[in-house]
């Protein structure tokens, strides 16, 4: 852990102790087995609002705290600790970063504070396919009386059900491929001619197909300036993979803890497996890769923070090497557990689902490290 | 014996006549309903009764005791044929353990009474057994076992708890490793017994897994009786009947290639859901690098077990080998899982629903299912132990096994 | 060791056992500390014409013994365990395939029974570049009136000292980076207007870039059609590929058991280092590793032998995987063998030097790997 | 004491007035010399003496003994100021294992005497110092040493071989581990000698590595005299201050930057050697994503070093994270050689002559003595160990130590 500062601190572990008692992975597995509508508890939510949790990035005059990113990723890694089902991430730090980097001030007037207070969930629809390639996008926004009509398709938006609005990248110009002719938009989730299909995935988080048909949006919908919005979409996918790495190290460390708990008490062959110089020096691999992935996620952070110069070099580190140790954890999290790994019952499949999607959203290791290279310009 | 030839063509006569038409090309379907189902029907079941009649449920075992008495290049012949004309031996699905370890291990340790009395209901595929082998406690310390046997007139009583009995609950017999003496080393004190699961004393409770629903049971054994007469191999010497069976479960999970696997080339699922470039490449170079990597990784294992099979000059025997290609066809297996996940995409993290196409939900099934192919049969590391000791000739270390 | 055959099992313990008696690896080092004319010493190579090894692919009718690719293999891997230097593989493997698949009757009159008994030493010059990259080829062969002038360099030719006649690949039309206009020529090295310069490297091994200036060779130098040559030249990479990559094997299995010998032996902290689990299932990492290499290694001359219709799949699986094991083993060879491993009077840092440039002749892992996603067409 | 602004101008001023400018940016080959020769001459005799007298040779260490008494972020400020006019702390260099280890073991367990005799010479860079540590048939298993010390008098007379005692030749103290009790246990029994090179009972004898010549010895020890002074720290506890020694050594081994690196960005020399497509990626798909990669692991290593840094609070302290420190700045580098050796293709693969360049030739050296990173000062091997038991509190596996 980063030189916290003592806020930071505080917030930390007001996190751990709530979602330790009131939150812990075993709710997670009700709320899985009771199919909840929304793979959120509404009571999960309700509470982080009471803490103020989504208003943690939004500025204080509308109506947050403004405490910053790496803050947030101190709480988001709590919650990635237990897997806690919410809206906060999708919402509260990415939807709130959209509206704040590409909204204009009545557009931050009119979503930040309904972010803030929860009121509103506002959710990000880019990918249109399987995998992400944010310049493919090819949901046309075309012209029309009153603003523009959007057509098309978006996959995997996270929170996509429960979601109160959305914002959505199309292409005002240009064809699919081109970085130039993107525009962000942000409507409400029930606008007309908007269908949502709900998606029924391993990790049991709520994540949705949305179709667009002939949906009719006012002008001042438009987030950020016509064409111009890749950047944009970048500047905001960026918070989004640094987000989620917080998450991820959190679901990640969790799996260390319980492996080298698992390891310093099960016993075979008359000792303790922990003491088996195979189990201890791979023990001592995770050890390594988790301080490594740590290091590079709080930079990232940090760097939002800081309005850095890297920024999108580290946020692409940060996701390619989280993902790496959470791919690498989750996998000897079954391995060093054995059989009781492989049950329901016990956790770690919950673990390892989890880890598969958290390391493909807003682009996997592969993605990252193609990116990471073209921004260092080979 | 008849040469190959002339054999060759007595089984395509064979199979015309006997092969129902109807199950052709149906081998994944015969598979998954063999593995979970004794009651067959209809085509199933005489293309079943067709198969014991012949020998050719277990075709390399003596005719006396249900097979055919082929020899292994014979064997190979037969289901080459039946490949050809899309024919499929379940038996050894129906069997459960039956055919691939129990069988083989009964034909070296067991009686000519045992032999007589459990063979021919593996070799025809009416009698399904499970193994009684782990233990909660226990895990890949088998030695450590606490399940308790103490004579009782005629029978064996059995106490304790097994656990990962495959098929426990649909089978008819059951090969548990047990301890019948407490005073003894850990590895002495053990013996081998085979009882009948349809005894109110045995109780069944199917274990869900992280891929759903499994083939896996606890079972319990409360004063639970074998025969005297169904001790494999010697009392308190169980520990040798136990490390070949395991030997031959080693051999038959050093095959990377698994049933019903898709007839498209790997590298074609690739492009099809992640595109080429101009030149025809994979659209994602990292990906495509690893591809190679697990393609040429695959052929290298398939050339491996064909290298050590003539090197031993066609005996097919239980090799020391068998580690080696263990562990490389698990790595070949679950990696090819892990990169079938990542070049689907968003498609292939589904659980279920119609958003999701049936080759994606299978690929998460069997991912999550296929982490247990470097647990059982002896832990990825337990394979390692092995090598290094037994073909390395390396000092015991501290883990024992 | 594959299934071999009585022949091929009797002319490998006659190789090793001449080997290790005559030209165990200290032979190679003192031809390194004497720093030999052309990195080999005389008696070695006429050893080795004695006891027929130059003719062991070369036709009967041509002089030699006709015995193919797997049992030359054979006699590489015991001189790959030696490092024994000599230009056997460079002309009797690699230049006489070149004859064998590109030459006309006349020409295999001329050179294949000088390379069986050893009085020429044919060697291929290819590469232009630090690269390995064969349609890359820029050298000109340019008409003129008796036949053909060239003008360029080759760089890294095995042997080229040595050598009394080359093969060379050059231009005969079309540009660097087509395959289509590339020819073969075979010439006597003496010609005038060619330079050679010799290459200190660091395994010790004789190579040299070689300039061509002005350089008339006559009509009948063409080694196979004008302008078809790449798919010749890449025949005969493909076999050099095969044949190394038996030599590597050997270099290879001696590493290994040098250092499973040292795990048995080496006594610290009170026990004999190879009872350390670690090290231990490292050694369990190669020796699984080797296997998988020997096979692929095998698989591939046995293809090229019978003519199979998967030779190039294989040459290229069996070079990557053979260097892969290869540059794993050779550094495990230090690091286990550990401050001895470093020292020069130890051999470990001989058979080091050796893996690297073995690893980049006639294409690395790299290479390799995309030219055979390349053959399997993704 | 001064606030940090001031003290930068300070530093500002003093280098202005005596750091001669005609070695500025001559810091490869002051590295270089002082790293081999003890006798200097003119601009960098008069470099070592100013910053002898300002006490800046070794600035942390108190004033009494030659240092300036600096705080680290005082420090910090000094190393930045002379990187940024191009000059370079020669002290260090000059004092073998002086600075880096010597004298902050010294510091703390050594008596005032000691203090007073040996500091100011490592601080001024006049006295080099060797450490002999290793044995031959010891290794990593430091404690099983046999050279021994029995009293004689005043003095300690010390008898047996060590090897890799890295300069020896040119050292005029040396800090050698000793046995001063054969009676007692393995890691009892031993003490920390100094004594004087400059004694015709001791040898050395130069060790020629795979890259080359070296700067490591043999030492023999013939009867060699260490004054009884010259104890460091209790007699028959040298194993504590090894120990502390050790990790003195491991800290100052956990950065991943070499000196002297190319001032060119390490995918600029890949781009040079291998070239790019149309889209300016390197022409060597498979290349470049092992070289991101390795990039990746370069800035994570660095970023670590800084929050672990950042989390001591300034506190610049021997940390339990040395050990992780050590091992992957270890991989950095190494794998950073391996990969400069491939982009460079048959360039890289030189010994010697004018066919390659100083930097092919360079790269194939550090190539093959990086090799010993992960050999010496405790072994990757070792570090995992050490990770495992000291920061994991995973219990003692059979490799003690």
């Amino acid at each position: 852990m980063a030189a916290l500062t003592e806020e930071q601190t505080m917030i930390r572990d007001q996190a751990r102790s709530w979602l330790t008692e009131q939150y812990p992975v075993q709710k997670f597995r009700e709320m899985r087995d009771s199919q909840a509508e929304f793979a959120f508890t509404p009571d999960t939510w309700a509470g982080m609002a009471e803490m103020g949790w989504p208003g943690i990035l939004v500025p204080e005059q509308y109506g947050g705290l403004g405490l910053g990113y790496l803050t947030f990723g101190v709480v988001l890694e709590e919650i990635g600790r237990q897997l806690t089902a919410s809206p906060l991430f999708a919402s509260a730090f990415v939807g709130a970063s959209a509206v704040m980097l590409a909204g204009n001030d009545q557009q931050k007037q009119q979503w930040l504070p309904a972010i803030a207070d929860g009121s509103q969930i506002v959710t990000l629809a880019s990918d249109e396919g399987p995998r992400h390639v944010p310049a493919a996008i090819s949901m046309q926004a075309s012209r029309n009386s009153g603003g523009f009509e959007l057509n098309g398709n978006k996959t995997f938006v996270l929170e996509g059900m429960a979601a109160s609005a959305l914002v959505v990248a199309a292409r005002t110009a240009g064809d699919a491929g081109d970085q130039q002719g993107i525009s962000l938009f942000i409507l409400a989730a029930d606008t007309d001619g908007i269908s949502r299909h709900a998606l029924a995935t391993m990790d049991s988080r709520g994540y949705a197909n949305i179709s667009f048909d002939k949906v009719s949006i006012p002008a001042d919908a438009l987030l950020g300036e016509l064409d111009q919005g890749y950047a944009l979409l970048e500047a905001i996918l960026d918070r989004a993979s640094a987000g989620i790495a917080a998450e991820m190290i959190g679901t990640a460390a969790q799996s260390f803890d319980m492996t080298l708990d698992y390891l310093k008490n099960r016993e075979q062959f008359g000792q303790v497996i922990g003491s088996f110089q195979a189990l201890g020096h791979r023990a001592a691999d995770l050890y390594t890769d988790k301080e490594m992935a740590r290091s590079c996620m709080e930079a990232a952070l940090q760097a939002i923070d800081d309005n850095g110069e890297n920024i999108a070099e580290l946020c692409s580190l940060s996701k390619c090497k989280t993902g790496d140790f959470l791919h690498f954890m989750s996998n000897q999290l079954i391995q060093i557990h054995g059989g009781i790994g492989m049950t329901d019952e016990f956790d770690a499949g919950l673990y390892l689902k989890r880890a598969r999607v958290l390391e493909s959203c807003y682009g996997n290791q592969a993605y990252h490290r193609d990116r990471y290279a073209r921004l260092l310009n080979f | 014996m008849v040469n190959a030839t002339e054999f060759r063509s007595a089984v395509k006569g064979w199979l015309e006549e006997n092969f129902p038409l109807a199950l052709k090309g149906q081998t994944a379907m015969l598979l998954e309903l063999a593995s979970v189902q004794n009651n067959l029907e209809g085509d199933i079941l005489l293309w079943r009764q067709n198969l014991a009649q012949a020998g050719y449920g277990a075709p390399t075992w003596p005719k006396a005791y249900g097979g055919a008495g082929l020899t292994h290049p014979q064997a190979k012949i037969l289901a080459e044929e039946m490949k050809r004309v899309g024919a499929f031996n379940l038996i050894p699905a129906l069997a459960g353990m039956g055919v691939t370890m129990v069988g083989p291990t009964v034909l070296e340790y067991g009686t000519d009474d045992q032999k007589a009395r459990h063979l021919p209901g593996i070799a025809s595929g009416t009698i399904r057994w499970c193994l009684g082998l782990s233990e909660p406690s226990a895990g890949s310390d088998l030695a450590s076992l606490t399940t308790k046997a103490v004579a009782d007139g005629d029978n064996w009583l059995l106490n304790g708890q097994k656990t990962w009995t495959s098929g426990a609950d649909i089978s008819q017999w059951c090969g548990a490793l047990v301890r019948t003496d407490s005073s003894a080393k850990k590895r002495d004190g053990i013996s081998f017994l085979m009882l009948p699961m349809d005894q109110a004393e045995i109780k069944t409770r199917p274990i869900k897994l992280i891929a759903g629903a499994s083939p896996f049971c606890e079972t319990f054994f409360d004063d639970a009786k074998a025969s005297k007469d169904d001790l494999l191999g010697k009392p308190n010497e169980g520990w040798s009947v136990i490390k070949r069976l395991l030997q031959h479960e080693r051999q038959s999970q050093t095959s990377a290639s698994r049933t019903g696997s898709a007839r498209e080339a790997f590298q074609d699922t690739a492009k099809r859901y992640v595109g080429v470039d101009a030149q025809g490449r994979l659209d994602d170079a990292d990906l495509r690098i690893r591809l190679a990597n697990h393609l040429m990784d695959a052929t290298a294992h398939s050339l491996t077990v064909r290298r050590i099979r003539e090197e031993a000059r066609g005996k097919v025997e239980v090799s020391a080998a068998a580690s080696i290609l263990k562990n490389t066809a698990t790595q070949v297996a679950q990696i090819k899982s892990e990169l079938t996940l990542e070049l689907m995409g968003y498609q292939g993290l589904g659980w279920q629903g119609d958003s999701f196409n049936e080759e994606e939900l299978d690929n998460v099934r069997s991912w999550l299912s296929g982490k247990a192919m470097s647990i059982y049969g002896g832990s990825y590391e337990v394979q390692k132990n092995i090598i290094s000791k037994n073909i390395l000739g390396l000092p015991e270390n501290t883990q024992k096994g």
